[in-house]
């Protein structure tokens, strides 16, 4: 597509090419730079391209994730969806932004009890400890039946909130596990 | 239903809505982002064009200390100038792109040739000197002095090519201005180092420009108009250049009494060399803020159009 | 230097690549706007621009004020709310039900064309703007590098690797549009995405832009679009402000790549109303320029003659 | 969505996005549809574009007022009094769709003669009890014959959320109860209209005091305009034509926002909008999958698919089953449905023997929505929290209580991609600025986790038209970053790890749950495609069922949500299917999956007449094709494939074969849209004008103030102003409502913290008009404080003529706006608005009223530290309130 531009030696220096084709005043052809040259899109050196849905809201727009190196380097609209034919908001075309945040995180943080900061834990002594409070407060607080005997088999010591924008499997396992749990107070974004 | 809303301010009184037909009194046009370094290039570039011819004059003359110091003076200009110019670039390591083309649109393409060319001259003459090839030296003298008078107006071009309102419509008086500058720092040089009996015409090329200042200057604001003539009465631009003014006249005053003093002559040649920066400066401050108030582009472009809507209007009949 | 500027050849003179492609553009309807701003966050996302700071302006809804060296679109905001511009009509009076239920059984196809009312208030105009890649454009002519080239498809670069702030394109550009960026010193503005352009894929602010305000593709076929889109607005009465601007080629400079459905003056969107590339008096200036340089030379010969020593 | 529920079946948007480009009038209400949905708005700007109006009633003049053919001002919180006068308008101008409302919706059916309206009792129904603040639902039933809301009952916990009177049921009610559908109509129909207590007429006369007149005085939107709006719906209805309506959370945060919803449901009904191309009422929903989790809901009073959580007293499955299955329509199978949830929950644990492990469920019985449940935080009864993409401290009604709470927990895990003001309260927020509380003394363990984002996971969503999207794994999670999927998974193995050899009988209902999923890759993370497929359900050769009228009441068959039955069919993915939406129609319907059975326009057999005909050429949807004998048309038919519009219910029919060939409700227990509700709502059988908690008015039509029956949890730390005329009122002047903007994203977790969306919008502003600037001399660009009895903020001054003013019953009225989206983390930070509100709520939802409220505003930034205190509580004495603790 572009004029061919010479890697080096004095005829790549543009004024000779200025002089010598077509672009006698130098302001096209004769002054690409050989960067300019090889210009790519990076969503055509991108590994591969994955097929996706937008995390904001609720219009479910198409988004094609790019990536290379195992790094997501492009976010855009996939033009194939019906309901957004390649088109995305201000928030949706900012989701590279989300998955390059250097503000993400990607250590556990943990706040003792009366703590001052944050430490570090680790992933595996964190699950733990969490699955330890999570028996331990059931145990506590277990209502097996109602004043007038009837059965409850819950706890009220626990609750979860979220779920909106999480994925539908998500959202099943939360639900399963929970209810298993006796767990009632499990809420979502719907009360919003 | 709206409560009285005659009787209660508008959005547009309390600042939330654009101000008459700008958009909220934002800059249509961008200011230049030349640091002052380009100010006292265009100053030191203008006197070393300028200097190169009074060299040649001189040397034509037989006064050859004048020549001497006016040939000093534009070797240290062309010396600094391209100090100025990387200094006041964004990537400085980039310098050499300006001879990467030759662009007769660009000004300043042409200018860095121009320059360059100049400084060849001024250099390999002061080398050739330094050899004892008077002939060649003198040669290339010529060369830099054919060359000197572009370098000095070729930045009123420059500046006159942008979309800055004061600069671009006072385009056709603008390199008088420069030229004057250049011409009366020039002199001031002359006055400044040559030994007095050889510095005459220096003294009248001094007094002469900076009248020539003057009257380009006046010329230019006329030529400008009431709207756009205000950034060199206002604000930074306006302080530059009547401050550059008064010491114009300074210098001139001085300069015709006090020929004979050479402490005065020197305090003459330092106002019209002050007055000549000052100049540059003001001509650099008007700009910027010519573009950041929107009225400076819109008032004329829009009187422009009606101008020539109403020509429409009349040729249709 | 008459040859620099043909004012009639503008396009022709364009083409200097030997592969030379059709001319790409943007054709920006702001009717169509509903300034959700996508454009601006896409093209900072491909282009992977800084944010420019974090200030409130009070200035309606935008708050990232102008296009700059790492703006590259920009969407402005003009409340006119109250302010006359659009008087109150008075709505249609209810009809009877004989009347209406006649009309509504009977009606098959859309009404056609819609009158925007907004009875309490006036109207809130948005607008994306964005580099006007000019037929003449100033500010590739002044640069002194080559940085900024025109491109095969009739578009306006600045190479990054090659610009080394100068910063002469800033003042020069008559829309205040490229300007330099203090975090790397070159100058920045919209590259119509050139390199998405290498492999046939529309530029990243286009292609988010959810409502189609702004438009890319071959600027012949959109110009004939905004010709069709004005007439169809004017016939239809909607939008009866509506202008084009910029569309023109014989305009000051010489027609853009990108231009603009607007329905208020240009200046109301911090547009030039008569923009031009000042290469138009470049011939001019240089003339005066001799003249001054002669003068100049006049001058130091005449100081000169005066005196024998 | 009980608004939807109740009145259609399904709490759902009735109809797609890409459909709203066939609308000939689009009324945008209660949404700000151009910032909050900007690219599903394309589609409105289509029709536009086509010659449609678009019409926009909202508080504020905001981009889609730009964009739309028509804005109208309305004052927050009186959308009733507009949609009641609509209402009153079609009746009144003849303007219905005569034979749609005659054939599709209860007008004919006649009502209790019990029943007593609000214009008798002066602003409630009959069976108000006072001394509960609740109804007794009885006296709205159909005359001897009682229906159970089919959706009302499973989406809007009726008997468990807004608290309800009850009573020993007599013989006749006990008979009324029991009695079927006599070959598809109740007992009692009038389908001339006229008998006085048909519904129709019942209709007629309560919105009778709806008229334009009465909409200008309460909602101060100019009669002219309201009118103009009303005319507009009406053209743009009948055979050839059809409107739709959109509406969000501008509706929903009110303490009657689910009747808000009814209200266009019913004059959709009346225009005969509903199930028809270009018709219908799109529910434009929050986040990426807030469908999804209604339908699959981590909601206390539903199991997955809107089957009810058992509530106390429901011993066994046959209580439950009797109390929730429905006369006729596909709630009629309940038994198959919540049988096949326990088997695919329980597997081979479930026997018919062991009631299919149905005792293993908690029971509720009460409201256990997340605000009661963050009131047992702060009274110390929850010990426990997970945070797991929701940051209360922000988005929630008074967040200050929010935070509070969390800091009297024994433990807390949040789970999100950045740490978010729920994460960081301990340390950072205005309590510890004020000295309320103290990081030295707060005894909260604090787990902050990071989460995978939808680019590092496999899974779906199901967007606001039902619509499920699977999105792919593109990287891996970096770090310690795991989905929810991987958090869950692996915390119930480690519990059941931990419980394994636990005899204790509560443990069983861990130990027997199915909970194997495949383990994938480095991580072991739990094949999400499993997990869908296990919703999906499967067969009893194991093999993954294709429709939800598979599933058995028998065990035989296994299903996690039945409505997403069909998901798997084939056993392929089918919410992954991508067909260019170029190769298809409209419609789409290769394109993801919608529930239920892939069908993207619900109640679509409405779109043919009651013979099966296309209403018309021009508006041609789904229509019954005589040759073939079966619905056909663009569209999964939402009716029974075979069934012909002339077939009458054999007697004894059961579930839908109860229903006749003319009815396209088919969830209804009558498979009609319900005008009049009776059963399914606390809160009343038709939608009535009410102030929000906090009004600076009286109610113009009632004594009744506000919603008799709306939840609210008086206390110190939630007091709320007094109202209209009640003394002190005046202290908190003005209306406040609260918005988003296109520029960020709710709590702002996932905005303020990106620099190329922080920079859009960079600070909480206020918007105010004009005139409010100048009654309390605010300068634009500058800081005000805007004070309630829970808290004050400051936020910089935007004055705009977008803010319109309001001239209530001969008052001024003036409005503060906020955008809700700011806090103290991220890039982009400021005060919360919710630090501002109180908490009450719509009692059949539990939904905040974060739309309106009262307030004060005051020039210059806030007082700093115990200052803040200080002026708050300055407030609260001047309004007669009592101190902050
Ligand atoms: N850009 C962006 N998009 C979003 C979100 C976001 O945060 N940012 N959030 C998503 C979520 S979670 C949701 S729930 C949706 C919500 O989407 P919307 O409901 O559109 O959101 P809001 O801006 O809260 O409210 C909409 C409009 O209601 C108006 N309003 C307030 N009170 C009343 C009233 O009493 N009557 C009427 N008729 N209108 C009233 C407000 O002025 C506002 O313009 O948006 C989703 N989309
Ligand atoms: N005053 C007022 N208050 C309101 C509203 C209003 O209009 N006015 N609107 C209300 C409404 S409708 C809503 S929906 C709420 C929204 O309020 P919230 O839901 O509390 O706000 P978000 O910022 O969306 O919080 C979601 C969090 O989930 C995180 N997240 C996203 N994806 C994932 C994931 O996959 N896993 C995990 N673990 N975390 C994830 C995000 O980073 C974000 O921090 O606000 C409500 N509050
Ligand atoms: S791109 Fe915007 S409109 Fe589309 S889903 Fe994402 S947030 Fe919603
Ligand atoms: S608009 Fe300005 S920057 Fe863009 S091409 Fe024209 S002159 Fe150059
Ligand atoms: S700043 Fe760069 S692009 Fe602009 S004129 Fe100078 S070299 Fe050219
Ligand atoms: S064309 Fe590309 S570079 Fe230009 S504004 Fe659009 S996105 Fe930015
Ligand atoms: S041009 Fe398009 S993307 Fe940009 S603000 Fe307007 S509608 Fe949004
Ligand atoms: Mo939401």
């Amino acid at each position: 597509m572009r004029e061919e531009t010479p890697a080096g030696g004095v005829r790549s220096w543009p004024l000779v090419r200025q002089f010598t084709g077509r672009d006698k005043h130098a302001l096209g052809a004769a002054a690409l730079s050989a960067t300019t040259a090889a210009l790519e899109p990076r969503t055509a050196t991108a590994d591969r391209v994955v097929k996706s849905i937008c995390p904001y809201c609720a219009v479910g727009c198409g988004q094609k994730i790019y990536v290379k190196d195992e790094q997501v380097v492009q976010v855009e609209g996939d033009p194939d969806s019906p309901i957004s034919r390649g088109r995305l908001c201000p928030k949706g075309s900012a989701t590279r932004g989300l998955s390059t945040s250097p503000s993400r995180l990607s250590k556990v943080r943990y706040r003792r009890p009366y703590g001052t900061a944050w430490e570090e834990l680790d992933l595996e002594t964190a699950m733990e400890m969490i699955a330890d409070r999570v028996v331990a407060t059931r145990e506590a607080t277990w209502e097996a039946t109602s004043n007038d005997g009837k059965p409850l088999n819950r706890t009220m010591g626990i609750a979860s909130l979220g779920g909106a924008t999480l994925d539908n499997e998500e959202n099943y396992l939360m639900k399963k596990l929970y209810t298993a749990l006796g767990v009632v107070q499990v809420e979502n974004q719907a009360r919003l | 239903m709206n409560v009285s809303n005659e009787t209660l301010p508008t959005a547009a009184d309390t600042g939330a809505v654009p101000k008459s037909a700008s958009y909220y009194g934002r800059p249509i046009v961008k200011p230049h982002v030349w640091k002052p370094y380009i100010a006292w290039y265009f100053w030191i570039g203008g006197a070393a064009g300028a200097a190169s011819v009074e060299c040649v004059c001189a040397r034509m003359r037989g006064a050859d200390a004048l020549a001497t110091v006016e040939k000093r003076a534009a070797l240290a200009g062309v010396l600094v100038a391209p100090v100025l110019l990387i200094a006041d670039l964004g990537v400085p390591s980039r310098f050499i792109n300006m001879l990467r083309v030759f662009k007769l649109t660009s000004p300043m393409n042409l200018g860095s040739w121009i320059l360059t060319a100049f400084g060849g001259a001024i250099g390999a003459s002061t080398f050739a000197e330094l050899l004892g090839w008077k002939r060649t030296s003198r040669a290339l003298e010529v060369v830099a002095a054919g060359l000197g008078p572009a370098l000095t107006v070729y930045t009123a071009v420059l500046v006159a090519d942008t979309a800055t309102p004061v600069w671009h419509e006072a385009g056709d008086t603008l390199p008088f201005v420069f030229a004057a500058s250049g011409v009366a720092s020039a002199g001031a040089v002359g006055v400044a180092f040559a030994p007095s009996q050889q510095n005459g015409s220096a003294r009248r090329l001094m007094i002469g420009g900076a009248i020539g200042l003057l009257a380009a200057g006046a010329a230019m604001e006329k030529r400008l108009g009431p709207l756009l003539g205000e950034p060199y009465r206002t604000g930074t631009g306006g302080s530059f250049r009547a401050t550059s003014g008064a010491l114009s006249a300074a210098g001139i005053v001085v300069g015709l009494l006090g020929h004979k003093n050479r402490t005065a002559s020197r305090l003459a040649a330092t106002c019209v060399a002050a007055a000549c920066v000052l100049e540059r400066f003001a001509v650099s401050a008007a700009g910027k803020q010519s573009a950041q108030d929107p009225k400076y582009t819109i008032e004329p472009q829009r009187a422009r159009l009606n101008a020539r809507r109403d020509l429409d209007l009349e040729s249709s009949g | 230097m008459s040859g620099l500027y043909d004012e009639t050849a503008a396009e022709r003179e364009m083409a200097t690549h030997t592969q030379q492609e059709s001319r790409k553009g943007f054709f920006t309807d702001t009717t169509l706007c509903i300034g959700c701003k996508a454009c601006e966050v896409a093209c900072k996302e491909w282009n992977q621009l800084p944010a420019d700071g974090y200030a409130f302006t009070g200035n309606s809804y935008d708050n990232t004020g102008e296009l700059n060296g790492s703006t590259w679109r920009h969407v402005a905001f003009v409340e006119q709310l109250r302010s006359g511009a659009l008087a109150a009509p008075a709505a249609p009076p209810p009809q009877s039900p004989a009347q209406s239920q006649s009309q509504s059984q009977s009606q098959g196809a859309p009404t056609g064309g819609h009158q925007v009312v907004h009875p309490d208030a006036g109207r809130w105009l948005m607008e994306s703007d964005v580099c006007k890649h000019c037929t003449h454009a100033a500010c590739l002519d002044v640069c002194p590098t080559g940085a900024l080239v025109r491109t095969e498809f009739g578009t306006v670069v600045v190479q990054q690797d090659v610009c080394n702030g100068c910063g002469y394109c800033v003042p020069a550009c008559p829309f205040g549009v490229i300007d330099k960026r203090d975090y790397d010193g070159h100058a920045g503005k919209c590259t119509l995405c050139y390199d998405r352009l290498q492999d046939g894929e529309t530029p990243a602010c286009a292609k988010a832009c959810p409502t189609e305000s702004i438009q890319y593709g071959d600027v012949e076929e959109l110009r004939t679009r905004a010709d069709a889109r004005l007439a169809k607005l004017q016939r239809e009465g909607q939008y009866t402000d509506a202008s084009l601007y910029l569309r023109d080629t014989g305009d000051g400079i010489g027609g853009a790549g990108a231009f603009f459905l607007l329905l208020d003056k240009p200046e109301v969107y911090g547009l030039p109303p008569d923009p031009f590339d000042t290469t138009r008096d470049l011939g001019r200036l240089w003339r005066h320029a001799g003249y001054a340089a002669l003068a100049l030379v006049g001058v130091t010969a005449l100081a000169a003659l005066g005196t024998r020593r | 969505m009980p608004g939807l529920g109740t009145t259609l079946g399904r709490g759902g948007a009735t109809t797609f996005q890409q459909d709203l480009q066939h609308s000939d009038c689009i009324l945008i209400m209660g949404s700000n549809m151009a910032e909050n949905h900007p690219v599903g708005f394309q589609w409105v700007m289509e029709a536009r574009e086509r010659g449609a109006e678009v019409i926009h009633v909202d508080p504020r003049f905001t981009r889609t007022s730009a964009v739309a053919t028509r804005h109208v001002k309305i004052r927050p919180g009186s959308d009733i009094a507009f949609l009641g006068g609509i209402v009153n308008y079609i009746i009144t101008h003849e303007r219905w769709f005569h034979d749609y409302v005659v054939n599709y919706t209860n007008a004919p059916v006649i009502i209790d003669p019990r029943f007593r309206d609000t214009d008798d009792l002066d602003g409630v129904f009959s069976g108000f009890d006072a001394k509960q603040e609740a109804y007794d639902l009885a006296s709205w039933q159909y005359e001897d014959l009682d229906m159970t809301g089919s959706a009302g009952r499973r989406m809007g916990s009726t008997v468990s959320g807004g608290k309800l009177v009850t009573h020993e049921l007599s013989p006749s009610e006990k008979a009324a109860v029991d009695r079927p559908l006599e070959h598809g109509e109740p007992p009692h129909v009038d389908f001339t209209l006229q008998h006085p207590r048909c519904v129709f007429q019942l209709l007629k006369r309560h919105y009778a005091r709806y008229t334009p007149e009465m909409v200008e005085q309460i909602c101060g939107s100019p009669k002219e305009h309201f009118l103009a709006v009303a005319e507009a719906l009406c053209a743009n209805s009948g055979r050839e034509r059809t409107s739709a309506i959109a509406y969000a959370v501008g509706w929903t945060h009110h303490t009657e926002g689910a009747q808000f919803i009814r209200t266009a449901a019913m004059i959709q009904l009346l225009l005969g909008n509903i199930g028809r191309p270009g018709g219908g009422i799109l529910a434009l929903r929050g986040h990426a999958s807030i469908q999804g989790s209604t339908d699959i809901p981590t909601l206390y009073e539903l199991l997955p698919g809107y089957i009810p959580m058992p509530e106390e007293g429901m011993t066994d499955l046959a209580t439950f089953l009797y109390e929730t299955t429905a006369k006729g329509g596909f709630w009629g199978h309940m038994d198959a449905y919540m049988i096949s949830l326990l088997k695919a929950w329980y597997g081979e644990h479930a026997t018919a023997e062991n009631d299919w492990c149905f005792g293993h469920l908690p029971r509720i019985n009460g409201d256990h929505s997340i605000y009661p449940a963050m009131m047992g935080m702060f009274e110390g009864s929850v010990k426990g929290f997970f945070c797991v993409g929701e940051n209360p401290a922000v988005g929630s009604a008074n967040a200050s209580l929010h935070r509070r709470a969390m800091a009297n927990l024994d433990w807390l895990v949040v789970r999100d991609f950045f740490e978010i003001e729920s994460a960081a309260f301990w340390y950072d927020s205005v309590e510890i600025e004020t000295g309320v509380l103290r990081t030295a003394n707060i005894k909260t363990e604090i787990f902050l986790l990071p989460a995978a984002d939808h680019m590092q996971k496999d899974g779906s969503f199901t967007n606001t038209q039902r619509l499920l999207q699977w999105h792919h794994k593109a990287v891996e999670p970096k770090g310690d970053a795991r989905s929810e999927l991987w958090f869950y998974y692996h915390l119930g193995k480690r519990i059941r790890e931990k419980l394994r050899a636990s005899s204790d009988p509560k443990n069983r209902a861990i130990n027997e749950l199915t909970w194997n999923y495949p383990e994938l890759g480095a991580l072991e993370e739990p094949d999400a495609h499993a997990v869908l497929r296990e919703i999906n359900g499967w067969g009893p050769d194991g093999k993954a069922l294709d429709a939800y009228t598979k599933l058995k009441p028998d065990g035989s068959t296994a299903c996690g949500c039945w409505i997403y039955c069909g998901v798997f069919k084939d056993e392929q993915n089918q919410a992954a299917r991508r067909k260019p939406g170029h190769e298809q129609s409209w419609v789409a319907p290769d394109w993801g999956w919608a529930w239920p059975a892939n069908r993207r326009q619900l109640y679509n057999r409405a779109s043919a007449d009651p013979d099966g005909n296309p209403w018309s050429e021009r508006k041609r949807y789904v229509w019954w094709d005589a040759e073939r004998k079966e619905w056909t048309g663009h569209d999964v038919p939402d009716f029974v494939k075979d069934k012909p519009p002339d077939y009458v219910p054999p007697d004894g029919a059961k579930a839908e074969k109860a229903l006749d060939g003319r009815s396209p409700f088919i969830m209804q227990g009558d498979g009609k849209g319900w005008l009049f509700v009776p059963d399914g709502l606390v809160d009343g059988p038709l939608p009535t004008h009410y102030e929000p908690e906090e009004s600076p008015v009286d109610n113009a039509l009632y004594a009744q103030q506000s919603n008799p029956v709306r939840e609210r949890w008086p206390s110190a730390i939630n007091p709320y102003h007094p109202s209209g005329s009640a003394t002190g009122a005046d202290v908190f002047p003005y209306v406040m409502t609260s918005y988003r903007l296109a520029e960020h994203h709710t709590g702002g977790g996932m905005s303020r913290t990106l620099p190329h969306l922080a920079e859009l919008q960079p600070e909480m502003f206020c918007e105010v008009s004009p005139a409010l600037a100048a009654e309390r001399e605010l300068v634009h660009g500058t800081w005000a404080t805007i004070v309630s009895a829970r808290s004050a903020i400051e936020a910089r001054v935007l004055v705009t003529d977008r803010v319109p003013d309001y001239e209530i019953q001969g008052r001024p009225v003036r409005v503060v706006g906020l955008p809700f989206h700011f806090g103290r983390r991220g890039i982009a930070v400021g005060d919360s608005a919710n630090d501002l509100w109180s908490i009450s709520a719509d009692p059949n939802v539990h939904i905040q009223e974060t739309k309106a409220a009262t307030c004060d505003i005051i020039a210059g930034r806030r007082p700093r530290g115990p200052a803040l205190s200080a002026l708050v509580n300055d407030y609260r004495r001047r309004a007669g309130l009592p101190a902050e603790e």
